[in-house]
């Protein structure tokens, strides 16, 4: 049972609104909002994985309703003054180094062509892993190299850098039989949320998801 | 490819709706008020939102992606460096781009194949290349559904793909970016690269069209 | 991935908001509402499933900022031109027997004490299997009987009786790690949604969830 | 116990935030546009919306919970056929209620074991015998939560349970409908069955409080 903001395969939306020659902000406070964010993160006071756990944690009726600007400023009321930033006198962690890429100690657990299964999705706290993938069985089409874990990251557990993979899903193997034909999903799984998964893919799944 | 985001040229958008609406007012209310808060303590300057905001309203944006997927049209050893090490090949540009922390990865269509991009989880797109993101990408129906009936949404966008296509989505959930590259449209092959320019529009490098002349998607670039 | 309506531990909710001495109805159009779904339910012009269906077809962000009756509203706003009730000089369908119980043709599956397992909920229309039980075990503690089946009856495919049955799980077996100790959740489930499960429960199950 | 439902004893509700809020006012045109809808096409008589809005606002409610309560406490027999056939049970008290489509059942407390009933899918609730729930019953927070956490939920709801305690949370998801039966308090063993009944409070019959004078639950009956 996922959280409101993990919507990949939620049923119940409805048309995609587009609009014709959109501007790149509605309003000028959204404008501010967006650059704020960008100023506060570049400062080091905020790391992204903070930032979105503060998103995620809004009311999930309000998230639903709220403009993207909106949750960001939601968050940032939120999580700034959880990280002592609005303490007068106070000082950002000393920055570390730059991106999101990172050594990872270990080798890396599956290769390319790898059949790997998703666990259970955690309970609690920030993750990337979305709920649509849970439980289900996909290959590897990529390895991506060492990123910063943000479950832990997120709650200052520190950066613990992980092997990141692309993971190819087949429709039908994520959707059953509602599936459409010829359709996959892929995935950028870190790999504590793998296990390996001796069943290879049937034919049927080598097929849809090629 | 046209510029999206000429909608007045000034900064400042007072938008019909931002006055009369009282949850806006509320909204831009709390944004003025935390800006102030953060100038006050030192922690952000307004100038540096200035000109963070200026750049990805007026510099950073689709042209960019436009200038790289003509690029690899028009050379295949450029194009092979795209899609095998896309943040080497960027460089060669010298585009105006944000901040590079993560990663751009181009995935490319061909004859059978079709990739969608879309952040399940919250609204991650390539935006140091792209610039930000419409408002459609970071809706709820959209994240919602495209991982689960791309070639319905794909119908949505008036793009009909043969059954015979395999329909690849991208879920952006780690730090990782990824952008589309189109295929050339048939009727181009004696196009310039700045002629060919004009043949990618955002939706295209995010996967909801095919590249192709304006003409062909009038209601939304 | 299941739809906004199935909230059963869905997390990201807060604090529960009471009112003391909370009326009856907060607005008069609450009552009026009311009434009106008891007395067209009342002339048959709408079954229950039928209804609630109506409800969960509401635009999700709609649906968590919507109060209990604005909901019902919108149920009857959406499903009474759908079963032709507006239409002048329709008349409701016949009514069929008195409320929920019915005779089932064949016996029954389970017995109290059996061991189940719930199957994936199904990914499309009206059902009353709540995600957070999908694919887990528990223990059969009542047989209730035969009753219309939700499934169906929603969509206008018959009455199509099943047993029900009273399953519990315990809480570690459906939220893992972070169950509460002590504790279980008796769901009430038709057998379509149910299969045999060979393994008993473990001893630690049957201590949480006895 | 003190009627519940005695707010002005008249017809009509003017809360304060009907008139000046534009969203209450737009739900209830809606509304007054569809009765008057349905009443052109003779599908309901306003009088049988006046008189099922009476018998829900001033007979149908939680005093007959309490008064179930009060007899099983009180006599042995008629407490084992209200747990084995809440319906033949009730039907010997003729008590004013709603449409008994949907069956009864009622869970029992006991030294060690704690019983609590949500709707996770909807606000299903005893109605016909217990009349309309609460918002709080009905609203996201309780149906999401109480099953995942119920001794937290409990907690806020001032109701602190022994660790050794069994929490047992119903979830109606079908067409059965719970009713839990409070333990007798201690100290209650020479009341009389109307001093009974005073003790027995909606929240005890739904398992988020337990049974006992009302000062003890000053703030939610």
């Amino acid at each position: 049972m996922s959280a409101v903001h993990d919507l990949g395969g939620r049923p119940g939306f409805g048309r995609i609104e587009r609009e014709a020659r959109e501007p790149v902000f509605h309003a000028r406070w959204e404008s501010r909002v967006m650059g704020m964010v960008y100023a506060i993160r570049r400062a080091n006071w905020l790391n992204l994985d903070a930032f979105r756990h503060g998103i995620e944690r809004m009311d999930p009726a309000r998230y639903l309703a709220a403009s993207y600007y909106e949750r960001w400023l939601a968050s940032l009321e939120r999580t700034l003054p959880e990280v002592g930033a609005l303490t007068p006198g106070a000082a950002p962690p000393p920055a570390g180094p730059y991106g999101f890429e990172r050594e990872v100690g270990a080798p890396a657990r599956f290769a390319v062509g790898s059949t790997v299964r998703v666990r259970a999705r955690k309970p609690v706290g920030h993750t990337r892993l979305p709920g649509y993938a849970s439980g289900k069985r996909g290959t590897v089409v990529s390895v991506r190299g060492g990123y910063v874990f943000p479950d832990t990251n997120a709650h200052g557990l520190g950066e613990q850098p992980q092997h990141l993979y692309s993971v190819r899903f087949s429709a039908r193997e994520l959707w059953g039989e509602s599936a459409e034909p010829r359709t996959s999903v892929c995935i950028d799984l870190f790999e504590p949320y793998l296990e390996a998964d001796p069943v290879p893919s049937s034919a049927e799944e080598t097929r849809d998801g090629a | 490819m046209a510029h999206e985001h000429d909608h007045d040229g000034e900064h400042g958008h007072d938008h019909a709706h931002e006055p009369s609406d009282p949850e806006a007012a509320r909204l831009a209310l709390r944004a003025e008020a935390l800006e102030a808060l953060l100038v006050e303590r030192g922690i952000v300057r307004r100038e540096s939102i200035d000109a963070i905001v200026a750049r990805y309203e007026n510099e950073i944006g689709p042209l960019n992606g436009a200038k790289l997927v003509a690029r690899a049209w028009s050379d295949p050893e450029f194009k092979r460096r795209l899609l095998t090490d896309a943040r080497a090949a960027i460089a060669e540009l010298s585009l105006p781009m944000g901040e590079t922390a993560t990663p751009i990865v181009v995935v490319e269509n061909s004859p059978g194949v079709h990739n969608v991009v879309v952040c399940t989880l919250c609204s991650c797109y390539p935006s140091s290349l792209l610039g930000l993101p419409p408002r459609w990408y970071k809706s709820p129906p959209y994240r919602a559904r495209v991982v689960r009936e791309p070639r319905a949404v794909l119908r949505e966008f008036g793009l009909e793909l043969p059954e015979s296509t395999d329909v690849r989505v991208w879920d952006s959930s780690a730090e990782l970016r990824y952008m589309v590259l189109p295929e050339r449209p048939p009727g181009s092959e004696r196009a310039s690269e700045a002629e060919l320019v004009e043949l990618v529009s955002r939706d295209s490098l995010i996967g909801v069209a095919l590249a192709g002349p304006p003409a062909e998607a009038p209601r939304e670039r």
